[in-house]
């Protein structure tokens, strides 16, 4: 059995090289999607941890910084992703658990990180619940009701009176549509119709054609990042929809950087609320963008990336403020209230639930220098997330 | 004495083709009655129909002067009607022994009892054991099936039905494919059966059916032609047109 | 109407893409899952015609149907022909390795990202009549599912090749004593089926998408196609894939909240009540 | 009665316990203080075994093949998963209810299933299974559709051994059901009735004709073969304290064909042996390269079907044969 042999010599290793090594480095448990339908989503999170530890060098408050990534793929597997926290706290004995690209990841860790006292970064993951899940869980990221709420009030100021929602029919989903019909209604505007779809495999055809028949002014639309998005502004185009004086509105996840090429035109003009755009006019984002295209030319930043820096950024600072140390309570503590400027602007942490404070920007599809971007026209500043009110 | 198994008015009918039709056929208890007829006469569909692998599209069989029409195969063979095929229907994986056994296990009706191992059942492996004996299968007992001669092989096809104790044995073409010296000898194991077995048998080869049949009955083109003892069918000329009819064409 | 025909047309684009996989398990029984790799191939390919060669539309879908073909043909002369005599079992598992390595593969080489397509410009837009609109691509769509439907119809049944594919499967060793060349009717029926699936992927891609899950994600349609229209039965896929299309896309336009369930209901109540497909072929043997 | 001078032992020993497996039996102890911190992946590696055993059960002995066998996975996950959420935490309840939840859509699917031919059944029980898949996702409320469902809470286990981060109280209390119903599946196999199901999958047309209800075991074996995937689907849940909507995805389904198939079909060790190399190497492989393990994955299935059909088992069991060669060279 070699394959026994082999682990055994591996965890003799392991164990030989933790007794030499005396300066204690820091290690970092990453539970990425990195294969399967959501492989993009573990490659953007992975790309911005790299460039904010090739940014600022790899060692955090005099900590060598390790990586221990491990891939959750599907990443809607929650047992799956659970094994690997529990592997990364037991048997590589990692100081903080980072990554978690979507809600059930996210779900399904959290007790670990709680029974283990380990800081949990969410790097992704979106439902609004999330946080609460765990005292450990500070997040860098976003929440659908956070992104949502200002648009749906955007839109009620901007002459949209009547909007058929669409959202796929899973956490994030729900909290979006709640959160939509909400701040809508309470601006004064009418949803006229909702829908949910599955969030695999949608051909939005019907349900366009069904928008279409009833007439709203707008369809608010969210789906999570990728492939839906593509099919769902296929679809728009193909049916019409713009010929017939609708509009779409959706959360930014509809046009991220990754996915807004396989678009096109077609999504030229589109408003969309996000907190995130490669577009963004900064320094900070100016260098990151930079930066990013010369590591990985192939592809373009998007919100995820941001947020895998960001969340690097704060493991960077609240080690700084600790003295490098991960303990989680003390770890949540340092987090709570941090603030400081991020490639999409101004975050910092919700001392209240750890979630993450931001500005949402309204931004609209534009050509830029060749490429089609989320160029920003207003904003909301320091904007909470609703969901938890 | 009545006879043990009947059939009433038989048809099967494939699309408009009628394999067998208005089949009125009767054994008689203990009998050594064999089915002959020119290929295709409907011998196999006969049998199939009688064992119930074919449904009728009309007409009825009788076992023990009880209709089996309805009843499915295992059924049929729990009420004592067994048979063997054409072509071996063993199980290749298996030792003779296990097969035998398997057999053996289904008649006993321990076919669900799902906690003692099989050859803690020693009842069930000790018959199978003497019906192998009998067979003269013994020295092969733990070999596979699949690595036997094929003469070994027909004798198994035999031993599967004759561990199910049979009150009427179906033998479709016992001897075929199998050289001339074994298959005398396999008749002479078929001869030894108890008189209580009532035989059925389909075969081509005439020596050995005149040799070993009591009575005869004839199918040509899925009907009855004719039956009786095998003197009178030696010498019944109908038969024998079919027969030169068939070596014409042949 | 226009949710009608637009039924028919995501019916027909099904039919495009899963009805290379009634050819090769129709006529050749041999159940390829690995069936929308073929697709997946034929749709990369038209891609890459599309960008970095910049060859139109009408041209890179072709093409892309040869490049699955030739894989087809290399795949089939080298493995698939090992399994013929195989069990269904072996050449579903077999396939299914191949799915994982063609995603592995199509991951590697071209990024787990959608693929982007842009059509020209005829084939886009609508015809707007009084209560239909028309969608131009899905109109394309229609019409040349139609026209390859007919066309396979009249080769399975009215040539010579037709004739000897037909031999080839009922009677592998009968054909071959006719002086039929078995085995080179099977490479180029398996070559029909690739250069079928590779065509659907391409024409798929602006309904579908393209990723490397693409081989996994629409498996079970290709089969429910299949298995409802009876295997090897072009007409049987045609009015299954009609059928199919066209209850998922009323059923998502007056029931979203049921999903996809409908559609997997109509198949196994489809299966239980007719075993052989709506179709099927009589049994030949 | 006449005396046969016949040695049965080849049959009755059988039936009995191997040196070899006791020392098989005896890996997963060592392994537990050998490897003290991968204890969660050795618990998914016993229930998957356990539910790669339940396959093996209908697909290796009775000869069903099935690209739907998640959806008893999945049943029982969610039984166990819905009992401790709304209160009833105990671990051995949440298995029971979870198996005679399995155990019954078993039967009651098992009439849909055995219908038709292979390729029939390989769609039925693909298309049931998706439908429960489907049915799963739209109750949200219920199941928490995609996003899982949570809240599941465990009881200790005989109110004495907490579920631990480290998953030692997970990894006994899976290994040793995982053994349990592998001895009651090594009682089945070996009893009349298991040979009745290989002499169905050996040949179907024969078994009629020696008195064997046919359908009755096999609606029989499909039965069992739901109810051990129901327990290993509540093994899951119980020890992740999660239940996934993956656990009924065709992935899964599909997945565990390869596992059974690189171990072998048709011998209950082929079942464990597969699971524990197939997830000690997927472990190994997208550690090393997590994008790309499945192209290799995919390779070995490949060369399996093409050059070593009988998988894992099958090598094993002609090493004897060909040691024997070797020597005699």
């Amino acid at each position: 059995m070699g394959l026994i042999k082999n682990l055994m010599l591996a965890a003799f290793a392991a164990l030989a090289l933790g007794a030499a090594q005396a300066a204690e480095p820091l290690k970092i448990g990453l539970v990425l999607t990195l294969s399967g339908p959501f492989a993009a989503y573990g490659k953007q999170v992975e790309h911005g941890i790299r460039l904010f530890l090739a940014k600022n060098g790899d060692t955090i408050a005099g900590r060598k910084v390790e990586l221990v990534i491990k891939d959750d793929a599907p990443g809607t597997a929650g047992d799956v992703s659970k094994r690997l926290a529990q592997e990364l706290v037991v048997k590589d004995n990692v100081d903080i658990l980072a990554g978690f690209m979507l809600t059930p990841s996210a779900f399904a860790v959290a007790p670990v990180a709680t029974e283990a006292k380990k800081p949990m970064i969410v790097m992704n993951a979106a439902t609004s619940a999330i946080t609460t899940k765990s005292n450990y869980i500070v997040r860098t990221s976003m929440t659908l009701p956070q992104i949502t709420a200002p648009l749906a009030t955007w839109a009620a100021k901007n002459g949209i009176k009547r909007v058929y929602t669409i959202v796929a029919d899973y956490g994030p989903g729900h909290d979006a549509e709640g959160q939509f019909k909400k701040t809508f209604a309470a601006a004064g505007g009418e949803i006229v119709g909702e829908v949910r779809i599955p969030v695999a495999r949608p051909d939005f055809a019907p349900y366009l054609q069904k928008v279409k028949d009833t007439k709203p002014d707008a369809v608010f639309i969210f789906v999570p990042a990728g492939e839906a998005g593509v099919a769902f502004m296929k679809g728009f185009q193909e049916k019409g929809l713009a010929q017939a004086g609708i509009k779409v509105i959706a959360t930014g996840d509809l046009l991220d950087e990754d996915i807004i090429d396989s678009i096109g035109d077609s999504a030229l003009g589109v408003i969309s609320s996000f907190h995130y755009s490669e577009a963004h006019k900064s320094a900070e984002n100016q260098a990151f963008t930079a930066a990013y295209a010369k590591a990985y030319p192939k592809d373009r930043p998007n919100f995820m990336a941001a947020a895998g820096f960001d969340g690097m950024h704060l493991i960077a600072e609240v080690l700084k403020k600790t003295g490098g140390s991960a303990d989680a309570d003390k770890f949540a503590e340092a987090a709570k209230g941090m603030k400081w400027e991020s490639p999409r602007g101004p975050i910092s942490i919700d001392p209240a639930t750890r979630d993450i404070i931001q500005t949402v920007y309204i931004r609209k599809v534009t050509r830029v220098g060749g490429k089609l971007q989320n160029v920003e026209f207003d904003h909301l500043d320091n904007f909470k997330d609703p969901g938890k009110q | 004495m009545a006879p043990v198994l009947q059939t009433r008015n038989l048809t099967k009918r494939f699309g408009g083709f009628a394999a067998c039709s208005d089949v009125s056929l009767s054994v008689e208890q203990g009998a050594r009655h064999a089915l002959i007829g020119p290929n295709g006469a409907g011998k196999t569909t006969l049998i199939n129909l009688l064992t119930g692998f074919l449904e009728p599209s009309a007409g009825e069989v009788l076992l023990k002067g009880e209709t089996v029409t309805r009843l499915g195969q295992h059924q049929r063979v729990k009420r004592g009607l067994v048979r063997t095929f054409q072509i071996n229907q063993l199980f290749a994986e298996m030792t003779v022994l296990e097969s035998v056994t398997l057999s053996v296990c289904e008649r006993l009706g321990l076919g669900w009892s799902w906690w003692k191992p099989v050859g803690s059942h020693g009842a069930a492996v000790d018959e199978a054991a003497e019906l192998l004996d009998t067979l003269r299968l013994l020295d092969v007992a733990h070999e596979k099936t699949r690595n036997l001669a094929y003469g070994k092989q027909r004798l198994i096809e035999i031993a599967l039905a004759l561990a199910s104790k049979p009150q009427v044995l179906l033998l479709d073409e016992p001897a075929a494919g199998v050289p001339t010296g074994e298959s005398r000898e396999l008749f002479e194991t078929i001869g030894r059966l108890p008189r209580d077995v009532t035989i059925l048998l389909i075969e081509h080869d005439m020596n050995l059916v005149f040799r070993f049949a009591e009575r005869i009955t004839v199918m040509v083109g899925g009907a009855m032609l004719t039956e009786d003892v095998p003197e009178a069918i030696a010498n019944d000329r109908r038969v024998k047109e079919v027969y030169l009819g068939e070596a014409l064409d042949g | 109407m226009t949710i009608v025909f637009d039924g028919l047309a995501s019916g027909m684009l099904l039919f495009l893409i899963s009805v290379g996989l009634s050819v090769t398990l129709g006529l050749m029984n041999f159940v390829n899952l690995a069936h929308g790799a073929f697709a997946m191939l034929g749709g990369y390919a038209c891609v890459v015609f599309l960008s970095r060669f910049g060859l139109p539309f009408l041209l890179a879908a072709p093409l892309a149907a040869v490049v699955a073909a030739i894989a087809g043909v290399v795949l089939e002369r080298t493995l698939y022909r090992r399994l013929y005599a195989s069990s269904h079992l072996d050449q579903v598992l077999f396939s299914i390795g191949l799915i994982f390595m063609a995603i592995s593969s199509a991951h590697y080489l071209f990024g787990a990202q959608q693929q982007p397509i842009f059509l020209p410009d005829f084939l886009r837009g609508q015809i707007n009549l009084p209560g239909l609109d028309i969608g131009i691509y899905r109109l394309f769509l229609i019409a040349v599912g139609l026209s390859l439907a007919y066309g396979l119809q009249w080769m399975v049944s009215k040539t010579s090749f037709g004739a000897k594919l037909r031999a080839a499967v009922d009677n592998p060793r009968a054909a071959r004593g006719l002086g039929i060349n078995v085995d080179r009717i099977f490479t180029l029926t398996f070559a029909l089926g690739s250069a079928l699936a590779g065509l659907g992927g391409a024409l798929g891609i602006e309904m579908l998408g393209l990723d490397p899950a693409f081989p996994v994600k629409y498996i079970v349609y290709f089969l429910i196609v299949v298995a409802v229209g009876g295997s090897g039965n072009i007409k049987g896929s045609l009015m299954a894939s009609l059928m199919l299309g066209l209850f998922d896309v009323i059923g998502k336009y007056y029931l979203p909240q049921v999903g996809a369930f409908v559609i997997y209901a109509v198949m196994v109540v489809m299966l239980i009540l007719k075993p052989q497909g709506l179709f099927g072929r009589m049994a030949a043997k | 009665m006449a005396k046969i001078s016949i040695d049965l032992s080849p049959l009755q020993k059988a039936s009995a316990w191997k040196p070899a497996e006791v020392v098989f039996w005896l890996l997963p102890v060592i392994a537990f203080f050998l490897f003290p911190k991968s204890l969660a992946l050795l618990s998914q590696i016993a229930i998957t075994a356990l539910f790669a055993l339940s396959l093996d059960l209908i697909l290796g002995y009775a000869g069903i093949i099935s690209l739907g066998h998640a959806a008893f996975f999945g049943l029982g996950a969610y039984a166990a998963g819905l009992l401790a959420k709304y209160g009833w935490g105990d671990p051995l309840l949440g298995l029971a209810g979870a198996a005679v939840l399995a155990t019954a859509a078993g039967f009651i699917s098992s009439f849909l299933v055995l219908r038709g031919s292979d390729l029939t059944r390989l769609m039925v029980t693909l298309g049931v299974s998706m439908m429960l898949y489907e049915a799963a996702n739209k109750a949200t409320d219920f199941t928490g559709g995609v996003d899982g469902l949570q809240g599941v809470e465990m009881k200790p286990l005989l109110g004495e051994f907490t579920f631990d981060l480290y998953g030692k109280t997970a990894y006994w209390y899976s290994l040793i059901v995982l053994f349990l119903m592998f001895w009651l599946a090594r009682r089945l196999v070996q009893s009349p009735f298991g040979h009745s199901l290989r002499g169905i999958k050996q040949n179907v047309k024969r078994m009629p004709a020696i008195g064997t209800p046919v359908h009755g075991r096999l609606v029989a074996v499909y039965t069992i073969g739901a109810g051990y995937a129901g327990v290993a689907g509540a093994l899951l849940t119980q020890t992740t304290q999660f239940v996934s909507l993956d656990v009924m995805s065709f992935s899964r389904s599909a997945e565990l064909l390869l596992i059974l198939v690189l171990g072998g079909t048709g011998s209950l060790y082929g079942a464990l042996i597969g699971t524990a190399v197939f997830m000690a190497a997927q472990h190994y492989l997208s550690g090393i390269n997590p994008q790309y393990w499945q192209f290799w994955l995919g390779a070995a299935l490949v060369l399996i079907v093409l050059f070593a059909r009988d998988g894992i088992m099958g090598f094993l069991n002609r090493l004897p044969a060909l040691a024997a060669k070797k020597r005699g060279d």
